[in-house]
């Protein structure tokens, strides 16, 4: 039984306990035990790259030290903390004039140089649990049903820093669908923006966007789209021309477990 | 052209604009572009030449999704997200030029809208 | 007593930008030994030549020692100014300042710091240096090409037209390259086929070229002008002096299932293939990986069905060892992969294709018999968008950092064939810049323009999208127009960046050659020597060095032969002074170096000493043979009582060079 | 042993089989022992000697005396006969002009042994049941046997004779030695603690050279340090660098070559451990390229005169063991 | 003697390289201007193989603190076998001085074609970094020779 440092971030607790609830679930149905630190603070949703903004990266890095103290991996499920907390890590390790302007200013026991191994959910799925072994634990295969990977924005880029996956040519959430016994549906929008944060201020670019995107996905023949944001959720549904339905990734992971109707959302 | 101002948003975005080979493939990748007033080829190709100020009176600064398309696409590895990001901040900055007030907030939300987009938007338009 | 001349050289700005040269000069003045120390502008030219051959005439100098460029650049020049000025050439030292110093170091004290230490070891070295003569080897008279494009098809030809035998070595089953797959060549519009299928045909007719094909390098040994050379023949399974070429085995075949490389994987072929029809030689292949009777011992059709009786199912690969003279590198390019740019699509949609591919599609003998039709649902596209520089001119570590240099031109050849032979279609041409130096390039593509009213856009193509509808929505900027433009596309031709080919690094490796990060193999100068590589005998012939349109590399096939008949011609060549000897008096005969001596170089014979008592003793001695011994010192080495020694490199030179390096 | 010996030189030199015998004589103390020719019975009948101390390999002697007119007996012990393989492998010996007499071998003893236990003014020894009976100007004296075998027989890596034309006695077989216990020993030192050990051992060399005449791989007509032409030429170590050099280099230019007969730390009037430098190259070979044993046969490669592809690289030495 | 206590220790490296391999390699460094710091100073031998262990030992005697030996990569050997030996004789003599205590990182061996200017530059970086962080050679010298 594996232990990781588990980081659910602001809307996890709020308006997508679902992608939470189910995440948690469904790890511990593989074995897999998440420990969540005592006193995690929001990420701030959205990455400064600029290299004089230090205050808005000392949230992240309280949680990848939290990690580093207690000596595990950090797991993220929302795309846009992962973004977030990978990016600062990236960083980090990257930029030495950062680091020790972060570091001066947290005044850590021991300064935070980037030591924290980060994986997304669907990392932690792929390269700790490896998907054929995934594939082991599902009962209740999503046989035939023809699923679109929406990855985004956050979760690919930028490439350099999240390092997840081939940024132009992902396969990892297609790998994740062939696991649960779903077919793959591949369509050229899956890496394109949903409008994010816009939908606050500019619905209508919003709109725009996450409609595109469905239309891709549709185009291609899809029955269901999946992703690991919640902001991409509320703009696929809220914001789209599409019916297509949208479901968070774990809610799915937690149905072809079998496990789906023993989580109490 | 402003030398300090330019001084700041290069160091500040750690980007050599002059890398640019002028290809315009993040504009023509660019979901926000029809949106913009400034497109990230321009932000690029102004910040050169130091036309910093007109960039940070227009609104294309609050229009990047912060999708990291033109980062990662850009073949000359130009990152004009970072450009942009760079003006932005060299514009909220100055005192009283908060893009958003928090009290406007309330009427934009609906039931669904997750936290997460509230705490971007504080990010990118207040300081 | 020694009388050592130190010679300064400045490159121009080269050496003298970051190395103080008159304070080197100055410093080495005062060496033990060395009795004028002089710098000069550029020492390789003839002025500066003429300093050093005055300087040992005026001085009578017993050694000189040049603080340049490498000696792998002008140790041979420097050799031969001594020479004409009646000194021995090899009592010439060349200490690297440029190279290994002034173009790796910035600061100018420590750089000086360290040309001075590298000057001293070298004056060191010199004190060390004894005079050598130079023997002569053998040149055998025959050449290897490597690669059977137009590249090599053109070397071979002007290299068997000056009477010298010489072999194409081929990896694929016929020779013809990326040429044969090419429709029509630019900026004339001429057919390739019509001018390429006659040298193919020429070189398999001449009576001095024999053609490997479906062979690979697989061992390169020796030295210019005495190459051994393995070559493996693959097993084609198909025996190659009984094949006709008939192709009924090709028609019989019942596996037609196997992507067609020819065609760029657009349509199919059978596992027992002739290439295309005017393939050289014309001799079929069986692929085993799609062969049924290979995979299962089930079929044999093809076998019964040749009347020759060429059909081996047991075929093995043969291995062929041959000396060369003269080795002349062909190996072409290939474009990049493009999984890594699926912005493109082009995983994603078949009508999101590469511009060879497009060649394929145009070619009267490709997939569509020359009708231009979408791979997807064989329809005619109405609407296509070409995109350069995909790959190309980048600065990420996705692709090329050089200019693919060919996609200009062929993109205007395409979108003018295209708005010739089908005037509803539309074309734009998304473009960084149009880049046509060349004869009648630029008019060519000011032709398409204004001719064929091809769109030409300046902008980029930032994302594609492949439509229910069959449609394929292009998402560009046009950046003169400041608008991001939406083109509801039929077809999408990308224009990759070319890479050389894979075989190339193995290659470089066996045949000590260098390359660039790229892994274009790099010319010995490049500007004075471009077909030459810089390792001796090696010679450069088209797109291997760089991207180079038809025109170029069939000039640059042509020099490469030229250079190579140059050195063919020779009955020989003057061999390396720098071989090994062993000191008899203190050889123990006891065979550590013949042991480890990779050419046989060293025999033993048993040779009377006097001895201080006046009697005679017998003893075993090693002796080496200076036309057969390379210089390499394993033996050195190897050798417990250090009777062997090294010309050039003797152990008091090198400990010499230690001593100064470290004071 | 010495009686059958003297009989068999007596007889070969009767049959006219050879011409001259190589063995040993005493000088002047019992236990000093050194190899001698002899080329008449009288000679042999007066001072060949055989006995517990006679350790001393001969074999380096025949690379002169192979090259003299007839042929010449040796007794050589099995460590001997290695080292004559080696020699002959290395064109150094006429085989044709040697007779050789395998004869069994140690364990031998060390005088300086017998001497740390106070025990002086030697005229013999006798082996009772592994109680050492010394008789002595002062009487007679005991001591437990092994404790005054020599080291390089105590660690004996073979009973069998690899070359001979006849023997006297038993062959034996080859035997697992722990010889490469201090090798290993050291090995697992800090870097600074062999560091400290090897200082405080070659610092004591004198450079009296008596390693170099010992060891039949020491057979150089001119030995580089002698050569002034060789760049390293060095009379005497005025510094630990030349200590050091001295002994790497006649390590490294005996490295798979050396039998390991253990003559060079026999010798050593300095009591320093030479044989531990040259037991740590058989170690590496062994490791790295195969069990080797010089002088085994006469036709295999040394090992450094041949390579495999494969062959590990030199850099993982860093990685390895103990820094 | 004034020590200035700040100045970073500065080693001196030899590098010995192979003609037709890590030298052309370094020419190529130089040629696209990849650094490499001024304290590696390169002796040109035919082959790796050339190199006596006693030619590195000098090295050290005389105040060098690191040496490395670059050759062709195994089995690309211009005199085809050449660096197989220097393999077997430097892993050898490295394991000897090991043995003696002589600190690990002074000695390498590195196969650099003349393909690999990066590598060759790359390889002098990380070497001339270890052995700074190893400071000077000071179990292997002749005190005689030492700098003042």
């Amino acid at each position: 039984m594996e232990t990781f440092t588990y980081y659910p971030g602001c809307t996890l607790r709020t308006k997508a306990k679902i992608l939470d609830v189910y995440a948690r679930a469904s790890a511990e149905a593989l074995g897999i035990t998440l420990e969540e630190p005592a006193d995690w603070q929001c990420c701030g949703g959205a990455y400064t790259t600029a290299k004089d903004e230090i205050a808005t990266k000392l949230s992240a890095i309280r949680t990848l030290n939290a990690a580093k103290t207690a000596g595990r991996p950090l797991i993220t499920v929302c795309s846009a903390c992962h973004n977030v907390i990978k990016q600062t890590n990236y960083d980090i390790l990257h930029d030495e004039e950062m680091a020790s302007k972060v570091n001066n200013y947290l005044k850590l026991d021991e300064p935070y140089c980037g030591e924290t191994t980060i994986y997304h959910y669907l990392e932690m799925l792929r390269d700790v649990i490896g998907f054929d072994e995934l594939a082991k634990h599902v009962t209740n295969p999503l046989k035939g049903k023809k699923i679109a990977a929406y990855y985004g924005c956050l979760l690919l880029r930028p490439s350099k820093a999240l390092a997840m996956d081939d940024p132009e040519n992902p396969t990892i959430i297609e790998n994740f669908i062939r696991a649960i016994g779903g077919t793959p549906v591949i369509y050229a929008q899956r890496n394109e923006c949903c409008g994010g944060y816009i939908a606050l201020e500019d619905k209508a670019q919003a709109q725009k966007r996450s409609s595109s995107v469905m239309k891709s996905a549709e185009d291609q023949g899809a029955e269901m789209i999946i992703t690991a944001c919640p902001l991409c959720m509320y703009n696929l549904k809220k914001n789209s021309d599409s019916t297509l339905p949208v479901y968070y990734f774990t809610e799915i992971l937690a149905e072809a477990l079998g496990i789906k109707g023993d989580v109490n959302e | 052209m402003n030398k300090n101002l330019k001084e700041q948003v290069l160091r500040s975005s750690g980007v050599n604009v002059l890398k640019c080979m002028r290809c315009g493939k993040c504009s023509g990748t660019c979901p926000s572009y029809d949106e913009m007033e400034y497109h990230p080829h321009q932000f690029v190709y102004m910040v050169e030449r130091g036309d910093i100020e007109t960039l940070m009176n227009s609104k294309s600064i609050y229009k990047c999704l912060t999708c990291f398309a033109c980062v990662d696409r850009c073949p000359r590895n130009v990152e004009p997200a970072k450009v942009v990001e760079a003006v932005r901040l060299a514009a909220v900055r100055q005192q009283g030029n908060n893009h958003m007030n928090p009290n406007q907030i309330p009427e934009m939300l609906d039931d669904d809208m997750p936290q997460q987009a509230i705490v971007t938007a504080f990010r990118k338009y207040i300081k | 007593m020694q009388r050592i001349g130190v010679f300064v050289c400045h490159c121009g700005t080269n050496i003298a930008a970051t190395i103080d040269v008159k304070a080197v000069a100055e410093t080495l003045s005062k060496e033990p030994g060395v009795i004028v120390s002089q710098d000069y502008q550029y020492m390789c030219s003839e002025s500066g030549q003429n300093l050093v051959k005055n300087a040992i005439k005026e001085h009578n100098l017993t050694g000189v020692v040049v603080c340049s460029c490498s000696p792998r650049m002008h140790e041979n020049t420097f050799r031969k100014a001594a020479a004409s000025a009646g000194l021995n050439p090899y009592l010439v030292e060349i200490a690297n300042i440029r190279e290994q110093c002034s173009w790796i170091h910035k600061d100018i004290a420590s750089a000086t710091e360290k040309a001075i230490i590298l000057g001293k070891a070298a004056v060191a070295k010199v004190h060390l240096n004894a005079p050598l003569t130079a023997g002569e080897s053998p040149v055998v008279k025959r050449a290897l090409v490597i690669g059977g494009g137009i590249a090599g098809i053109q070397t071979a030809l002007d290299i068997a037209e000056a009477g010298f035998d010489v072999d194409i070595v081929e990896k694929n089953p016929t020779i013809g390259g990326k040429m044969a797959q090419i429709d029509k060549t630019f900026p004339t519009l001429d057919c390739a086929a019509c001018i390429l299928t006659p040298k193919m045909v020429e070189a398999s007719q001449n009576e001095h070229i024999t053609i490997h094909s479906f062979s690979e390098i697989s061992d390169v040994k020796g030295f210019v002008g005495n190459f051994t050379v393995t070559i493996k023949k693959k097993a084609r399974f198909v025996d190659e002096t009984k094949c006709t070429g008939c192709g009924l085995c090709t028609e019989k075949c019942p596996m037609k299932k196997v992507p067609n490389e020819f065609n760029m994987g657009l349509d199919n072929r059978s596992a027992i293939y002739i290439p295309f029809a005017q393939a050289v030689p014309k001799v079929a292949t069986i692929d085993p990986n799609y062969c049924m009777m290979m995979k299962t011992g089930k079929c044999g059709i093809c076998s019964k069905v040749c009347s020759a009786g060429a059909i081996d199912y047991k075929q093995q690969d043969q291995y062929i060892e041959q000396k060369y003279g003269a080795i002349v590198v062909a190996t072409g390019f290939n474009p990049i992969n493009l999984d890594k740019y699926d912005e493109f699509a082009y995983n994603q949609c078949p009508d999101v294709v590469t511009s060879l591919e497009l060649e394929r599609l145009m070619n009267a003998a490709g997939p569509n018999g020359g009708t231009l039709l979408r791979p997807s649902d064989k329809t005619h596209p109405h609407k296509i968008v070409f995109v350069q520089c995909v790959g190309s001119r980048c600065d990420d570590s996705k692709g090329k950092p050089y200019c693919s240099k060919i996609c200009c031109m062929y993109t205007a050849k395409h979108a003018m064939l295209i708005r010739e032979k089908y005037p509803d279609t539309e074309v734009y041409v998304f473009y960084i810049d149009v880049r046509t130096p060349g004869k009648n390039f630029d008019e060519f593509y000011r032709r398409a323009v204004e001719q064929y009213n091809v769109h030409y856009i300046k902008g980029m193509v930032g994302k594609v999208t492949p439509r229910s509808d069959g449609k394929i929505d292009v998402q560009a900027s046009d950046l003169l127009a400041n608008e991001q433009l939406h083109i509801d596309a039929d077809m999408v031709v990308l224009a990759a960046a070319i890479e050389p080919d894979k075989t190339a690094r193995p290659l470089a490796t066996m045949l000590t050659t260098q390359m660039d990060t790229n892994d274009f193999f790099t010319e010995a100068h490049p500007k004075l020597r471009p077909v030459e590589s810089a390792t001796a005998g090696i010679f450069l012939s088209g797109a291997c060095q760089g991207p180079k349109d038809i025109p170029e590399t069939v000039a640059q096939a042509s020099a490469a032969a030229a250079k190579a008949i140059g050195l063919l011609v020779k009955n020989s060549i003057t061999c390396n002074p720098c071989v090994a000897h062993s000191n008899e008096l203190m050889c123990n005969g006891c065979s550590s170096c013949e042991k480890v001596c990779p050419y046989g170089a060293i025999t033993y014979i048993d040779k009377e000493f006097k001895m201080p008592d006046r009697t005679v003793a017998i003893r075993r001695v090693a002796s080496v043979n200076p036309a057969v011994c390379q210089g390499c010192g394993a033996c050195t080495v190897a050798c417990p009582s250090g009777a062997m020694d090294l010309n050039g490199f003797s152990n008091s030179q090198i400990i010499a060079e230690v001593d100064a390096i470290c004071k | 042993m010495q009686e059958a010996m003297i009989n068999k030189a007596k007889q070969l030199l009767s049959e006219g089989v050879v011409n001259r015998v190589i063995g040993w004589k005493r000088g002047e103390f019992a236990y000093d022992i050194t190899p001698a020719v002899f080329e008449n019975a009288e000679e042999i009948e007066k001072s060949f000697v055989y006995d517990d101390f006679t350790a001393a390999n001969v074999s380096k002697y025949l690379v002169k005396e192979s090259k003299k007119d007839g042929k010449i007996l040796a007794f050589l012990k099995p460590c001997d006969t290695y080292s004559f393989n080696q020699l002959i492998k290395e064109h150094r010996i006429i085989r044709e002009n040697v007779y050789i007499v395998g004869i069994p071998g140690g364990p031998k003893l060390d005088a300086e042994k017998i001497k740390a236990k106070g025990i002086t003014g030697i005229l013999g020894v006798k082996n009772e049941n592994y109680t050492l009976k010394i008789d002595t100007i002062y009487g007679e004296e005991t001591m437990p046997f092994y404790e005054a075998v020599l080291d390089k027989c105590a660690s004996c890596k073979s009973k069998k004779h690899v070359i001979y034309d006849e023997l006297i006695g038993e062959d034996g077989d080859t035997l697992d030695s722990n010889r490469f216990d201090m090798v290993e020993k050291l090995e697992n030192m800090t870097a600074q603690e062999r560091y400290d050990f090897w200082r405080s051992q070659l610092s004591k060399c004198i450079r009296c050279n008596a390693c170099r005449n010992v060891c039949p791989a020491c057979t150089c007509e001119k030995c580089v340090f002698d050569n002034p032409d060789s760049g390293i030429e060095n009379k005497a170590p005025s510094d630990s660098f030349e200590e050091n050099m001295f002994h790497i280099i006649r390590a490294f230019h005996v490295a798979g070559r050396c039998t390991d007969c253990g003559e060079c730390s026999r010798v050593c009037p300095q009591n320093i451990p030479l044989h531990l430098l040259n037991r740590k190259f058989i170690k590496d070979i062994n490791t790295f390229y195969g069990e080797f044993q010089a002088g085994e046969d006469i036709t295999s490669l040394a090992p450094l005169n041949e390579f495999k592809q494969n062959d590990c690289e030199a850099n993982i030495i860093h990685e390895r063991g103990v820094e | 003697m004034q020590v200035n206590e700040n100045k970073e220790f500065q080693p001196l490296i030899v590098a010995f390289c192979c003609n037709w391999c890590s030298y052309a390699g370094a020419d190529l460094a130089g040629t696209n201007r990849l650094n490499y710091p001024d304290n590696i100073k390169i002796i040109r031998v035919p082959c790796s193989c050339r190199v006596n262990p006693m030619f590195i030992l000098r090295a050290f005697q005389r105040g060098a603190d690191g040496v490395i030996l670059c050759g062709c990569h195994p089995g690309d050997c211009h005199y085809t076998s050449g660096n197989y030996f220097t393999r077997r004789r430097m892993t050898l003599l490295f394991s000897m001085l090991d043995f003696l205590g002589i600190e690990r990182n002074r000695t390498r061996v590195e196969w650099v074609s003349a393909a690999e200017g990066a590598k060759f530059a790359a390889t002098m970086n990380e070497f001339t970094e270890a052995v700074k962080k190893l400071g000077p050679n000071r179990r292997l010298e002749d005190l005689r020779c030492r700098k003042q």
